[in-house]
């Protein structure tokens, strides 16, 4: 009995490894283009690695039907990293190896930070990425990484400058997660907030994959504050804490920077996540107009996108831009040379994606939006104008 | 800031509130190991596909909660029975250390066969507990919190009472202390084995579901085994009053760490205690001294 | 059985290699790790540093667990360690690779040597437990420490430079990693056949009477703590300057049961094993995903669904090996063997 | 060259032991109440007793794995009482078993060489690059070990097998071999010869006897066989119920009346006894 | 020494091995008549536990494993059968060291042993006998077992055979750690048991002399295999039990021949 199932066992292995071995074979080299891409498919930032997978994905699609970037063919690798930094370099080493590849999507601080020497080094490859890191928002230390809309410091600033045109001197929580990724913006926050004569009465910081919130709402619920913002989260406690702190009687207002802002997840939650507001730079806008915007209704009909949908196509389309200015300059796809390019991005007009012209300020395009989450209707309508975060203002 | 009384007690019933959650699947965890002598690595998952299975029925297809509830505690016996039979048993002769890496193994599993299913992404499952807060004198309670830990103090006091007083409590306890002896006896030993898997399986899912209704869902709510680790092996791998007591103490630490000194401290504070009671008393503050004989 | 190759004196039967068979096999191992590179790849190449990284951390843990007999779920912070003093020292000081590397395994012995104190204690399963509570004290401090880690945002590591050339690609890093893993899995192996060796194994199957026969077991627990964090911090290390960054997300906790699981996976208490372990855990995922990569064609969002397929075939891996192969790859590599040995006549 | 042409082996003195009024309690339960033993240098003495009567705790004492509660065990006159297991193994009290404490992992020479652990001194440095001094001590270790222990109990032929698969009566002279690579002065033996055959008891006892003649080291032993016991021991000591309820030759034993009641119980026929008291209770 | 039809229980040519390597057991056969005690002795080690483990299918949980023979009981074989069914049949094993259940009460050890009642119909539980026989235990029976005398122990051990309703006792070491007087008592019931109840037992023991007090045919044993057999009266008179077992005197181990040595060569 056990040496039967052991040799079953072994077949399973011998199998797998057959499988393993059949594959890896290289496409014949077309002259197309080669994208690479690490997204975590898998684990807690799955909801958006698949879409920011796909966000990219459609893009392409859409270049390539339309004839690719200057007669070539884009052709997008991407593969799982499981947001996990050893898996995404590993991802960046084998997909460079392979090909040429003059652009790579990233999918995390983590690896964006990790990767950064080499790409410096090799000055052939340019990086966009999911990660919205002020760290990252560095034109000297980053020089050859964008970021697709402003970063979460900036996020931040057009949450607060919202709230100080709503109400001069609105008492704030910060609700963030105790990671790299919660605690990013929270200094800059605060610094902010000071400046608008914001009133931050609370920080809280949560453990990562806690999920009871109940202890949170207790610790706010006697100052009522007029807003709590929270950042560093995959939705997770948001709506649960909305649903805690309006059984509280509290009669705060619920923000959130960009992955806590995530429309399927929204319409999951339901009516909790009501009236909601969250800060992004995509619009969202059903009535926007725009070849991208329209594209992206065409690619998803019936379907609703999130951020992370978008933040995919952006990379895409800012990528498929610097490709195409350089190419068209001539110019061979060396790393200075699309950045360059990418730092001419002035005045840039998105197709709709974002409201307002872009400019590319350090690595990243500071401009954003609040929206307000309407269970009603399952969508996310806007709740301010455009705004621009310069430097000082 | 000046720290209110009453904020004290409101933040020690929301935090015994927690600790009633980590209590039950506490308990859970004992029942395997009491049983079977196996630390379940993978409790906190077993939790999780409980926390799933039931959004499968209530939410997938949209079964009322008088269905969903028992159907997922059917579904959670059936997963529990078939980790004993195909994964444990084989492995129980062997070094426990074996055994406790294929509760690590089942981790990887279980996570992998709800992402599969349902994908990575968080859920809500449907409200199902009123939605009323609970007034204790001044204190406020977060209604979800109050009606948990009613629930999660029902199913323990059923627990208890069936152990003390039915013969298949017995049977377990015997089975506990003696497999050779249970088996000398008549007792069926494996059906035993596979009974308390299965058991521990429904409580861990009901704890699911309760934890599930209070936080949401996810592929990553496992990690609230993490504390619940701490919660046996602070009470006692082998004690169910040391698991209760000591979930309800937890949790209640866990409250008032996070909330007067900030939640980073929660799992300093945990693990410290556990590293303590570890070292001071090795088999927990309720659990049995095994004395070491040549 | 094998043919009597009858041996002269002690000192061949003591040796590290017993056969000449051995001998050869093991200088075919050289020649192929000196002749590896030539294939060009990059990609390979950053397998191969990650491989022998992984190998040197699993042999450490293999050291305490596999044949001290006392488990640790806290391996993987002690890399941890090993690579934030690296990061510290080359980014703060300066000071040549090597002599970061051998501090990256001092100060993770010293740690280790702490994190070892409960286990004259308590045992099994319960000291696993302090390990991974020792290990989440660990990355509370990572996270705080901020003026030596860096808090949240990690140290950067400055290029590996010996003898003024830089090391920056897996290329170059693999003619430090390589010899220096030779070197670490060879002193494993000669640790085996002395006293010290010995005295562990001893605590491994039986503690009781390894006192008994004058022991020290306070003495011989610490220093297999110790050795086995000095190999995760030089592991670390490398590891730190493979990768250039270090933050206190480097390392989950999920990491320690990678390693746990390559020691289990490869064969427990056999110095081959680790390195099987080490080398199979590291290439399966890789190897399922380029599985996946291969089904696009058919299934073009196959790498949607096969990512948490992954994790079941890695959980069902562990159970499988668990259940049908508990002696790991070097038991089934030492059955292949001996049926090749008398292969035309077969038993 | 042939291994074992070498000089004789070292040999340290013989001990001498003395125990006084060892009590020994587990939770409350007296498993040694006050024994006093005094075993001569270069003598076998014997320790025996029915099951349960606390030869094995006095062993355990002895040997410091437990911590008496009263009294005294002397070695050659020095209180040895508080110095902890593992260094008594160093001033030479080396011990065997009941249940066979070997490391079943690890072949018949490693567990021998375990045996002289304690008197090898070899860091973790020199053991890492097995050079110099640590390979100087290695060799010799090997080749005293062989001449001294493997050759002397004849276990060459299975020097290289793991202890696991090896039969109980070969484990059980692997331990005793584990013991004389410790170079004992004395050497204590739980039950040496317990589940052996005739054949094997045979060639135990004589291994003991050799032992004892070839290195002049005193032995002390818990058996049960009281044929091998009284044969070969110069001196006994019986225990019943944590008590010591004779001492001396083993003639002067075998006679005593306390000790054919301890091993025989009780003179009557328990059956007719039963019997007898079944029909009196149905008569009550 | 009887026909088939009479024997409760055969057990025929047995080998056993634990852990795949170690032998215990080596081509042993016994067989216990219906109503007799039978008495398997032999020294510390020779694998009398293991037989009677074997029997009660006991063995695989102790990771050893009968390779070859056969045992049956009541003319059916038990090789294959689970331990708690062959108990469920009417086998009942007493294991050595008493093993009772040590945090349960007396009450809750005898309750524990009615599972072995289970599938048999119209039995019902009698914990009154258990306290005819052991009056002692009807006065601890609320009493938590693990405190219990070692006396007392031993009768809660026979107690929940009692309340099996077994048709065959196999019986592990009864006199262990007991003192003389209370040895005498407890084999005083054993023998009462078997006589009033009609219980056949299978009896292993050190104490060859209270064993055979009481048993009506006996076995010895030696490193796995029976070397002497025969009725009780004929056993007491065997010179060589009396030699080896009751005690009394032998040839000397002190004049064992030493075998010549040789110088070996390394392998």
């Amino acid at each position: 009995m056990t040496r039967l199932t052991r040799r079953a066992f072994h077949q399973l292995g011998l199998g797998a490894a057959l499988v393993s071995t059949a594959s890896g074979r290289a496409f014949a080299q077309a002259p197309e283009i080669v994208i690479g891409a690490a997204n975590p498919m898998s684990g807690v930032f799955a909801f958006a690695g698949v879409e920011g997978f796909e966000g990219g994905r459609d893009h392409f699609e859409f270049v390539n039907r339309a004839g690719g970037v200057a007669g070539r063919r884009i052709r997008y690798v991407n593969e799982d990293s499981g947001y996990r930094v050893d898996n995404a370099v590993a991802i960046f080493t084998r997909i460079t190896s392979q090909h040429q590849t003059p652009v790579f999507f990233g999918d995390s601080t983590g690896f964006q930070k990790a990767i950064n020497p080499e790409l410096n080094r090799r000055g052939t490859t340019v990086m966009g990425g999911a990660s919205f890191a002020s760290e990252i928002d560095n034109a000297q230390a980053f020089p050859n990484q964008w970021i697709p809309g402003p970063n979460y410091s900036d996020q931040m600033r057009v949450l607060l400058r919202y709230i100080a045109a709503q109400k001069k001197g609105a008492s704030v929580v910060l609700v963030h997660s105790d990671t790299e990724f919660g605690r990013d913006p929270i200094a800059a926050a605060e610094a902010e907030a000071k400046r608008l004569e914001l009133n931050v009465v609370e920080k809280i910081v949560t453990q990562p994959g806690s999920v009871d919130v109940s202890g949170d709402v207790l610790k706010i619920r006697r100052r009522n504050p007029d807003y709590v913002i929270f950042h560093g989260y995959v939705l997770q406690p948001i709506p649960e804490f909305m649903a805690q702190a309006r059984q509280a009687g509290m009669t705060s207002r619920f923000m959130g920077t960009f992955y806590s802002t995530d429309t399927v997840l929204m319409n999951r939650a339901g009516a909790a996540a009501d009236g909601y507001m969250g800060v992004s730079c995509y619009n969202f806008d059903a009535t926007a107009r725009g070849v991208q915007v329209e594209a992206i209704r065409a690619a998803n009909v019936g379907k609703t996108r999130t951020h992370a949908y978008y933040q995919g196509w952006t990379n895409a389309m800012l990528a498929i831009e610097v490709l195409r200015r350089t190419l068209a300059a001539n110019e061979e796809l060396t790393a200075v040379n699309m950045m360059k390019h990418a730092r001419a991005l002035k005045n840039y007009d998105t197709g709709g994606i974002f409201g307002v012209p872009v400019s590319m300020v350090n690595n990243s395009f500071p401009h954003g939006r609040v929206y307000q989450y309407s269970a009603a209707d399952k969508m996310l309508k806007p709740a301010s104008d455009w705004i621009t975060i310069t430097a000082g203002a | 800031m000046a720290v209110e009384f009453i904020d004290i007690v409101e933040t020690s019933l929301a935090g015994i509130g927690t600790g009633s959650l980590m209590a039950l699947t506490g308990v859970a965890f004992v029942i395997i190991y009491k049983a079977t002598k196996v630390i379940n690595l993978a409790i906190g998952e077993m939790l999780m596909i409980g926390a799933f299975v039931f959004y499968g029925f209530s939410a997938g297809l949209a079964l009322p909660i008088w269905a969903s509830v028992p159907l997922t505690l059917v579904v959670a016996a059936l997963i529990g029975g078939l980790i004993e039979r195909t994964m444990i048993r084989p492995l129980l002769k062997d070094n426990p250390v074996s055994v406790f890496m294929v509760t690590i193994g089942l981790t990887s599993v279980l996570i992998g066969v709800v992402e599969l299913v349902w994908s990575a992404e968080p859920r809500r499952l449907p409200e199902f507990l009123p939605s009323q807060p609970v007034l204790l004198g001044d204190a406020f309670i977060p209604s979800k919190t109050a009606y948990s830990f009613v629930i999660a103090a029902a199913a323990m006091a059923v627990l208890i009472t069936v152990f003390a007083f039915w013969r298949g409590g017995i049977a377990l306890r015997a089975t506990a202390t003696d497999r050779a002896a249970a088996s000398s006896v008549g007792i069926d030993v494996p059906g035993v084995f596979s009974f308390s898997w299965m058991l521990a399986a429904v409580v861990a899912a009901l704890a699911g579901i309760l934890v599930g209704s209070v936080g949401g869902i996810s592929s990553a709510m496992g990690l609230f085994g993490l504390s619940v680790f701490v919660v046996v092996i602070v009470g006692g791998l082998d004690s169910i009053l040391g698991a209760l007591i000591a979930g309800l103490f937890i949790g209640w630490l866990e409250a008032m760490v996070g909330r007067f000194m900030g939640g980073e401290f929660k799992l300093l504070a945990t693990f410290t205690i556990l590293l303590v009671v570890l070292v001071v008393r090795p088999y927990g503050l309720f659990g049995t001294h095994e004395i070491e004989r040549l | 059985m094998r043919v009597g190759t009858a041996k002269q004196s002690y000192a061949a039967d003591e040796g590290l290699f017993k056969t000449d068979t051995q001998k050869v096999w093991f200088g075919l191992l050289l020649a192929a790790l000196v002749l590896f590179p030539l294939n060009g790849s990059s990609y390979w190449m950053f397998l191969a540093v990650l491989v022998m990284i992984n190998v040197i951390s699993t042999t450490g843990l293999n050291i305490l667990t596999g044949y001290t007999g006392q488990v640790s779920l806290g391996h993987a912070a002690f890399m941890a360690v090993g690579a934030y003093t690296v990061a510290f020292f080359d980014g703060r000081f300066g000071t040549p690779v090597l002599l970061n590397l051998v501090l990256a395994g001092a100060v993770a012995a010293g740690i280790g040597y702490l994190v070892g104190l409960p286990s004259l204690r308590i045992k099994g399963l319960y000291l696993a437990i302090a390990t991974l509570a020792a290990a989440v004290i660990l990355g509370f401090i990572f996270l705080n420490w901020t003026p030596v880690t860096g808090g949240l945002r990690g140290l950067n590591v400055p290029t590996a430079t010996i003898a003024g050339i830089e090391l920056a690609t897996p290329d170059r890093l693999y003619w430090l990693v390589m010899p220096i893993t030779v070197v670490m899995v060879l002193a494993a192996k000669n640790l085996f056949r002395t006293r010290v060796g010995r005295a562990f194994i001893a605590i491994r199957d039986r503690d009781i009477s390894a006192e008994i026969i004058g022991i020290s077991l306070f003495k011989y627990k610490l220093m297999s703590f110790a050795i086995s964090s000095f190999y995760a911090g030089v592991a670390g290390g490398l590891w730190a300057y493979l990768f250039r960054v270090v933050t206190p997300e480097s390392f989950p906790a999920l990491a320690s049961i990678f390693f746990l699981a390559a020691v289990i996976v490869g064969g427990a208490g056999t110095i081959v094993g680790g390195i099987f372990g080490a080398v199979f855990m590291t290439l399966i995922p890789e190897f399922l995903k380029l599985s996946a990569t291969a089904l696009v064609p058919w299934f073009p969002d196959a790498s949607i669904y096969l990512a948490p397929v992954r994790n079941i075939i890695f959980g069902l891996l562990i159970i499988g090996f668990l259940i049908f192969e508990p002696m790991g790859l070097a038991e089934m590599w030492r059955r292949t063997r001996r049926y090749f040995a008398l292969w035309p006549f077969r038993t | 060259m042939s291994p074992s042409d070498s000089a004789a082996p070292v040999r340290p003195p013989a001990a001498r032991l003395d125990v006084e009024n060892l009590s020994l309690q587990f939770g409350g339960v007296k498993a040694l109440d006050g024994i006093d033993l005094h075993v001569e240098p270069g003598s076998i003495t014997a320790l025996i007793g029915p099951n349960g009567a606390g030869k094995t705790s006095a062993f355990n004492a002895i040997s410091g794995f437990y911590r008496p509660k009263t009294g005294t065990v002397k070695l050659d006159g020095v209180d040895i009482t508080q110095v902890p297991a593992r260094d008594r193994a160093k001033l030479g009290l080396a011990r065997t078993f009941q249940n066979i404490a070997l490391f079943r992992g690890m072949t018949v020479l490693d567990n021998i060489k375990l045996g002289r652990h304690a008197h090898l001194t070899s860091g973790v440095f020199g053991a890492f690059l097995y050079w110099g001094r640590t390979r100087r001590e290695e060799m010799e270790l090997r080749a005293e070990i062989e001449r001294d222990v493997i050759d002397f109990l004849e276990l060459d032929h299975i020097r290289n097998v793991p202890v696991a698969i090896l039969p109980y009566g070969l484990q059980k002279k692997v331990e005793l071999a584990r013991a004389l690579a410790m170079r004992p002065r004395i050497l204590m033996l739980d039950e040496p010869v317990a589940g052996m055959n005739r054949e094997e008891t045979e060639d135990m006892a004589r291994a003991i006897l050799d032992v004892r003649d070839e290195w002049g080291v005193t032995v002390l032993l818990v058996e049960h066989d009281m044929g091998m016991v009284m044969d070969i021991s110069d001196h006994v000591c019986v225990l019943n119920f944590g008590r010591r309820i004779a001492a001396g030759s083993p003639t002067e034993v075998r006679n005593d009346p306390d000790v054919i009641k301890a091993y025989l119980g009780g003179s009557g026929d328990p059956r007719k006894a039963a019997l007898d008291g079944a029909a009196m209770g149905e008569v009550a | 020494m009887a026909t088939t039809g009479d024997l409760i229980l055969e057990v025929n040519n047995i080998e056993v091995v634990y852990a795949k390597a170690i032998q215990a057991l080596r081509g042993l056969s016994l067989a216990v008549p219906k109503g007799k005690i039978v008495a398997l002795l032999g020294s510390n080690g020779a694998g009398k536990s293991t037989v009677l483990k074997a029997v009660s299918a006991l063995l695989p949980m102790e990771n050893g494993l009968v390779t070859e023979g056969r045992i049956s009981f009541d003319g059916e074989t038990v090789e294959q059968s689970a331990p708690h069914k062959l108990v469920r049949r009417g086998l009942f094993h007493v294991m050595e060291g008493r093993r009772i259940f040590g945090d349960l009460t007396v009450e809750e050890n005898l309750t524990a042993a009615t599972y072995a009642l289970t599938g048999r119909s119209g039995i019902t539980p009698d914990f009154d006998i258990v306290y005819r026989y052991f009056p002692r235990l009807a006065e601890r029976r609320k009493s938590i077992a693990g405190y219990l005398s070692g006396g007392e122990q031993q009768m809660l051990a026979i107690g929940r055979a009692l309340v099996a309703k077994p048709r065959v006792i196999l019986l592990d070491e009864p006199s262990l750690g007991l003192a003389p007087l209370l040895v005498e008592e407890i084999f005083g019931i054993i023998a009462r048991i078997n006589a009033e109840e009609g219980v056949s037992m299978l009896l292993v023991e050190q104490n060859a002399s209270v064993a055979l007090s009481i048993a009506h045919y006996g076995y010895i044993m030696e490193t796995g295999r029976i070397v002497i057999d025969g009725p009780t009266e004929k056993l007491v008179a065997d010179r060589d039990v009396q030699e080896f077992y009751l005690g009394l005197a032998h040839k000397s181990y002190r004049d064992i021949k030493h075998y010549k040595r040789r110088k070996r060569w390394l392998s």
